[in-house]
């Protein structure tokens, strides 16, 4: 159910564009429409795709959010987080 | 009756867009060359239209609704993933063949999800530019396209036994279409590739070997015989798109592959490999 | 195993939450009367869960993704589609039950669309509000729902003798459920109805007569040999949600079905019938 | 197609607030870039629901359509509208 709840957030901050702008306008009150409990929420706050992903999260959305929400947006830094050593990346979902 | 005269099993790796000069500049034009070659063998054959058989990446369908397969039967336009070199366009789909193959499903046990107005993802829309509109640039003739989205990407997975048995029934509903057209079918994806985990960047060139020997042999047993285990183990979730060669192997009815070109490119993120499907 | 013991068809009119004093108040009790019958008779039973079988109405799956029929796996919530006394809520679906039924279904040739976190429309949120949660607060036990969604009201529409196959293929899954809970089924829509068309505000009785009497002897095949003509002629585009009624008939496998109610209320646009699916 | 069009359009603006509102603020742009004739744009400009259920689009959208983005948004007007002579009228989509 918790991956279930986290992939909906990540799959609407993807791709719908109304979401994005309403979860960019106040985070908390977007996520607070969804029954996530404070570790998830943290999670999406965080960009903690490591986590996500242990959770069970498709590692397409957590990194098409990463690209499209993180402030840094880089592959590499969604690498380091990830804990990953490549010194490639795929720069979108492949 | 229609019939589907020949295919190809390629990738469609959007990193090649993003960042075309990451490898060295013969390896890529190789892979580069390898989708000329499709176009130039599609532009010579008498095909007319193509079903091209990819994956959705989580971004087409969401959590409210992930069909295990899905056709578009009406109006398409893509890529919502717009690319360098790869911008939204409107594609020419062959409608009334479409919803033939959708009915014909229906008919026969399988429930086709139905795209009545559908964007696609590059894994249309790169083989779609890169070898349907380019042999009609080569051949000065029409070619429609057909879209065919399969759950490989996203679970619950299509089973690859169903992905066979979807292909069978795509190739049944061809030749009862009331046309005496010839069909290619583009089996999109693969083969070892890691997305968006740890082990990105990592190409198995062992694993993406033994699936091209499969698919040369048109051993679809052999390929279905691999667990999801193995799959993701050996070739990554990216791998787990041979149920699009699966599908488009078993559309194709083909007695063997020939290997256009094989290359490991980790810059690519991807081992790419390119197969033609022949008949016969 | 599990079992489903009983059932109801009923109707989902928004109309009577919207304009609930537009009948005469005789008529309007008798039919919020009926609700509160199913909802006791529920929580009389030992059902502990219920599978709602619906329809999109054309707002919750879009042109780009038309499903011939959909299980909510995982989160739920809704209505989208909020009404006064109606609004959205969370919804305690029964997971492992409706992944089983999604999981059998990929196993025998149903290849379910699965939505992981799903928000439902009125088709599932009335009966589940005048019902399921109705019959929680007279038990004081816990009900759980899953809901189903068929493509009754958007074309191309699931065939009758599909849906039927589909609730035996339910009622298999259910049976081979590793549990010895008890289920409730809910058929919910109909009977004549014509939807944003120039007829809406037609009611035809006799045509309701009709499906409440196959539906009273259990007599699926007289329901599946309505053609689609014949109900949208007779019934209204409205009435093509006696696919759900077939859906959940073949999933009660009752024998006979009892009639709790029935009103014609032009003023709600809707003939409205309650059945109860009786088993033995 | 022009019903595929038709429909994916007011699908949209039925339940998309995105797209909602970008009709609004420009609706000649917004069906700028589906592949739609002029008579298709003037239905859903016109909100003309006769015409486009005698394109073949389901009138589950053509209401809907009616009660989000029309001026009016009166359900007896959208019969009027259709040439119906009901004196009741679902009030939105059974
Ligand atoms: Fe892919
Ligand atoms: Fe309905």
């Amino acid at each position: 159910m918790k991956r279930d709840v986290l992939e909906r957030i990540l799959w609407s901050l993807s791709v719908d564009r109304f979401s994005k702008e309403k979860y960019r306008e106040d985070p908390q009150k977007f996520l607070g429409r969804f029954p996530l409990d404070e570790e998830g929420a943290r999670m999406i706050l965080e960009f903690d795709v490591k986590a996500m992903q242990e959770e069970g999260v498709n590692p397409m959305l957590t990194l098409g959010y990463w690209i499209e929400m993180s402030p840094d947006r880089r592959v590499s830094s969604y690498n380091r987080k990830l804990g990953s050593d490549s010194a490639h990346s795929a720069s979108i979902k492949g | 009756m229609a019939e589907i005269t020949g295919g190809f099993l390629v990738p469609h790796d959007p990193v090649m867009f993003v960042a075309p000069d990451a490898p060295e500049a013969d390896k890529a034009k190789k892979v580069w060359d390898a989708y000329e070659t499709c176009a130039q063998r599609l532009a010579d054959s008498a095909a007319s239209s193509v079903i091209i058989i990819g994956n959705d990446h989580y971004m087409l369908f969401g959590t409210t609704c992930l069909p295990k397969y899905c056709i578009a039967t009406g109006h398409v336009e893509g890529p919502l993933d717009q690319l360098p070199g790869l911008k939204k366009e409107q594609v020419s789909n062959h409608e009334a063949l479409a919803q033939h193959i959708a009915q014909q499903g229906s008919d026969s046990g399988f429930d086709w999800a139905v795209a009545r107005s559908f964007t696609t993802d590059h894994a249309f829309s790169i083989p779609y530019k890169l070898i349907v509109r380019r042999a009609e640039e080569i051949s000065g003739r029409s070619i429609t396209a057909i879209p065919v989205y399969l759950a490989s990407a996203v679970d619950p997975f299509i089973t690859k036994a169903r992905a066979r048995q979807l292909g069978e029934q795509i190739r049944a509903a061809v030749e009862s279409f009331d046309s005496d057209e010839q069909l290619f079918v583009i089996g999109s994806g693969g083969i070892s590739h890691w997305v968006g985990v740890k082990e990105t960047g990592k190409v198995n060139e062992a694993f993406d070997h033994q699936v091209i020997d499969l698919c040369c042999n048109a051993d679809i047993d052999g390929l279905a015989a691999y667990t999801d285990e193995q799959v993701l183990e050996n070739g990554g979730n990216g791998a787990m798109e041979i149920r699009n060669f699966i599908c488009a192997m078993a559309a194709a009815n083909a007695s063997r592959g020939e290997l256009i070109e094989y290359q490991p490119v980790p810059e690519w993120v991807t081992g790419l490999g390119f197969i033609e499907l022949k008949k016969g």
